[in-house]
């Protein structure tokens, strides 16, 4: 099994890798048990429903840790706003990644539903809230 | 790259260059086939003869009960569905333990599939097998006990002589995997009652791809390779040569170490890197038993964070480990031996194993001590959990563990 | 012993220098396991696979069809037991010939006891096999085919194109014990249809404990040797990484040669000593089919005198060749092929089989021939048989043939 | 398998190869078909009974070869009567050839079988001669 360099590079410098305190939402996703879990928090305008920061935790192996690295980098690079977002899937995670070993697919995987469990979070708060 | 800091004994061993400059004159010049009539099969024959004695003197056995196999997992499976399909007439229960190599483990399931019954014997929380459960577990089926000597993700060293004695009690033959500690801690297969030891040259300093089964003479087994004539018609195929000279070498060098008390040298650096690494790091668990583990093994669950992440970092800086980690093997659930010895699963995600080798130095650990700190560190920066944030609990009773 | 004229290479060959200088970098320097997450692992695993690559590409199979083995006789094993275990529900004969190497036959018989139906396909004083008589003996509980390309001891090649495409037709798996065969002559295990196909590392100039079995994607097997993930969880073990990458090397000079036509000199050299044997030499028979042969081997009955004695005396000579005798193997009955294609029982025990390899010569040729007549004359006149005394007439129907 | 040093010269230079076309008895015995077969000629002092020459003719293996040449070569040295010649056995032959492969035993048995039945030719051949 071999990680590609982006993949290596993303572990090593993990970008947006930390916590946001008064995040607008959390998505909290997998299990330790299974060896990853992760969780995302983002920062919305509540105006414009950019998101304006995005910032992760993840106890996981190395495809874990770069996946949440990259999807992280693609929101906040591109400015996106949550229906953007919505539509990210673990194949543009992987893609950006350079490919992810078959075994490790399933990381790519829980970043995206990091992200939508996130956006999620953001949503039901913001309706409660009002 | 020439500074890399190897800890994967236990995983495989370089070869040793006594070992090295003995084979090769079987790679070049003495290729001939040892079943071969001509002197270019005599001449090779005689020392494939040499290389079986001296892998006997290991384990005080005789010349002609050792079968030389192609490697450790090759050994299991010859012994274990070996001795039982030629005794199926006599009963179909096995009995082995829950922490052996997958090499036992799936060919125990394997029979299962075949219509065999096969107890899988609890350990306590150090890993050491329960004996009374042994005994408790014996009927007039049971046909084989299986049990490793040395566990090889945590190094605890199982009661074989105590096994040993049972099995022979309840005439019932007794195979141990003893890939882990075959050139590394004593073994008479005489005073311990083995009627089957599998050894694999790979972790002794000996090349890939070699192996042997000790059979007690006398013992029936099936074969597990049919074709011709080869070692005494209980494996065939053409004889690894280079493999098994190489392996006759490294098992009479590792019997010379034994003999000088070279592991005693190793065990001092296994635990200065344990003390080290409880001392420099806070939730830091010892795996395996406190004394009777092979000192070559070093079982670390690091809290809070995943191993082959912790196994990365450290390969980023040339230090080799091997983690007990799903991820790595593919698998979903992690270490069959640490959730059979109780811990958490969670927690077991986060296990590294360091295994040492004869030319580790003082120097190297050292190195590993002044690296891992920060490394484990930034992972846990990284990590969703600390002690703020716990693992959550293991919810309700788990499906069935896949070994 | 420099000047000894080596012509066993049928039963085992030297390893040529290009395959051992790869080889001795992975004892020595690359030592890794390659199922390892660390740098040492990874440098090796890479090396692994391209010899997948390179074993592949002289049968035009994809890599991952690649298996390897411990060798030949476990590539056999793996494939018929494989086969027949994991097709259990849909039939249980199995066709094979009564030529086969040890390694399928006693496979076979070995299923028989399981409870299998073997068919053992006739041959014809060439040895080559009935193909009516196969398509007769299939039925719909028919689930395997093998039969091998080239045979081992006289040399004749089969017409596996053609089984495969009746194995095909009634969607019958086909495999091809190819250890002969593997890098001397042409094989597209798409064109054959092939399904199955072992080789061996040390017939083709690699080491020996290193085999490869071709599984077309697809087609299920029950593994041989049940433990870790190894070859994609169709073998066990860990892997024999120089054997692999010698393996790997001498596959793809094999390819390379069959390109430049290497073995057309070679055969030349064959035809030569042919000649000069059945000229010098009366009541000499050449056995195997006179063109559908392949270039390397001479097998010849020497009437009136025994193979092993011939052997021992060429040995004396430094002339290393192999014997069809029981005598040489320790069975009571001579060669099941010989007895096979109808040769006179007394008449097969006179046989040698002479193998040839890429670096004899003319000379070496030259030099057999001027020893050979001398030789024969002398266990000639120590027999009690001759043209005067023939060998008594074979009396009735013999028992069975034990392979 | 390996053969000793006295096996290899017994089958590089056999003592008492050949026929006695006036023999007093002949055994044959073995067979091709298994390999092996042996001729054993006998020339007997009709007042003293000793064994006064000895020859063999062998269809086999180095062991059958070197154990013909090894049975007469015992016989022929000692000057032995019929009478000694039938207490020696095969163990004897093993023995004088400093051991025979396990797998070769029977070449030592058939030639212990071949001299007993050139004397029991001589035996009977007397017999009808009176
Ligand atoms: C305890 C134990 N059993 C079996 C094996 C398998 O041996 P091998 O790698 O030689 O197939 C190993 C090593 O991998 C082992 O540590
Ligand atoms: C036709 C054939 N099949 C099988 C084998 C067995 O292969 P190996 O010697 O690699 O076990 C051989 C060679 O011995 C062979 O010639």
């Amino acid at each position: 099994m071999n990680y590609s360099e982006k993949v290596m590079e993303h572990f090593n410098n993990p970008r947006n890798m930390g916590e946001i305190p008064d995040a607008d939402g959390v998505g909290l996703v997998g299990n330790p048990v299974c060896g990853d879990m992760m969780k995302i928090f983002i920062k919305v305008n509540k105006d414009t429903e950019v998101i304006e920061d995005i910032k992760f935790k993840t106890f996981g192996c190395g495809a874990a840790i770069a996946s949440s690295s990259m999807v992280t980098e693609l929101i906040k690079d591109k400015g996106m706003t949550i229906d953007d977002a919505l539509k990210i899937t673990n194949k543009n995670v992987i893609e950006e990644l350079d490919g992810l070993p078959p075994v490790k697919k399933h990381c790519s995987v829980l970043a995206e539903e990091g992200l939508q469990s996130a956006i999620e979070d953001y949503k039901k708060k913001k309706q409660k809230n009002g | 790259m020439s500074k890399r800091i190897y800890l994967d004994h236990s995983s495989t061993t370089y070869i040793l260059d006594e070992v090295y400059d003995e084979m090769i004159k079987y790679l070049k010049t003495f290729f001939g086939n040892p079943s071969s009539f001509h002197s270019f099969g005599r001449e090779v024959r005689k020392t494939v003869e040499e290389s079986r004695e001296r892998v006997a003197d290991v384990i005080s056995a005789e010349p002609r009960e050792i079968y030389f196999t192609g490697g450790g997992t090759e050994a299991d499976n010859t012994a274990i569905k070996g001795i039982a399909y030629a005794n199926q007439s006599k009963g179909n229960h096995i009995i082995t333990s829950k922490i052996e190599h997958h090499a036992v483990l799936h060919t125990c399931e394997y029979l299962e599939k075949k219509g065999f019954r096969i107890t899988y014997l609890p350990v306590d929380k150090y890993g050491t097998i329960d004996i009374d459960a042994l005994r408790d577990t014996i009927t007039d089926k049971t046909i084989l006990i299986s049990i490793m000597h040395v566990n090889n993700e945590v190094g605890t060293i199982q009661p074989i002589e105590e096994i040993g004695k049972i099995a022979r009690e309840h005439n019932i033959y007794f195979h141990t995997d003893a890939i882990q500690s075959f050139g590394k801690l004593p073994i008479d297969v005489n005073k311990m009652n083995i009627d089957l030891l599998s050894a694999s040259s790979h972790k002794i300093y000996g090349p890939k791809g070699s192996g042997a089964l000790y059979i007690r003479k006398g013992v029936r087994i099936e074969p597990l390779i049919h074709g011709g004539h080869h070692e005494m018609n209980k494996r065939a195929g053409t004889e690894n040569v280079p493999g098994i000279i190489g392996f006759g070498k490294a098992s009479e060098i590792a019997k010379k170490d034994m003999e000088n008390n070279a592991y005693k040298g190793i065990g001092e650096l296994r635990d200065y890197l344990q003390k080290g690494i409880t001392e420099k790091i806070a939730d830091v668990f010892v795996n395996g038993h406190p004394e009777k583990r092979i000192p070559v093994i070093l079982n670390v669950c690091f809290k809070y964070i995943e191993g082959e992440s912790i196994i990365l970092k450290l390969d980023g800086k040339g230090i080799a480990a091997s983690s007990g980690s799903a991820c790595t093997s593919g698998d979903l659930e992690p270490s069959h031996v640490l959730f059979a010895m109780g811990v958490d699963t969670a927690l077991a995600q986060g296990t590294v194993r360091f295994s040492l080798g004869k030319k580790n130095t003082k120097e190297e650990m050292d190195e590993v001590l002044s690296v891992l700190p920060g490394l484990i560190e930034n992972l846990r920066e990284m990590s969703p959990f600390s002690a703020e944030f716990e693992f959550p609990r293991e919810a309700g009773p788990r499906v069935k563990h896949k070994h």
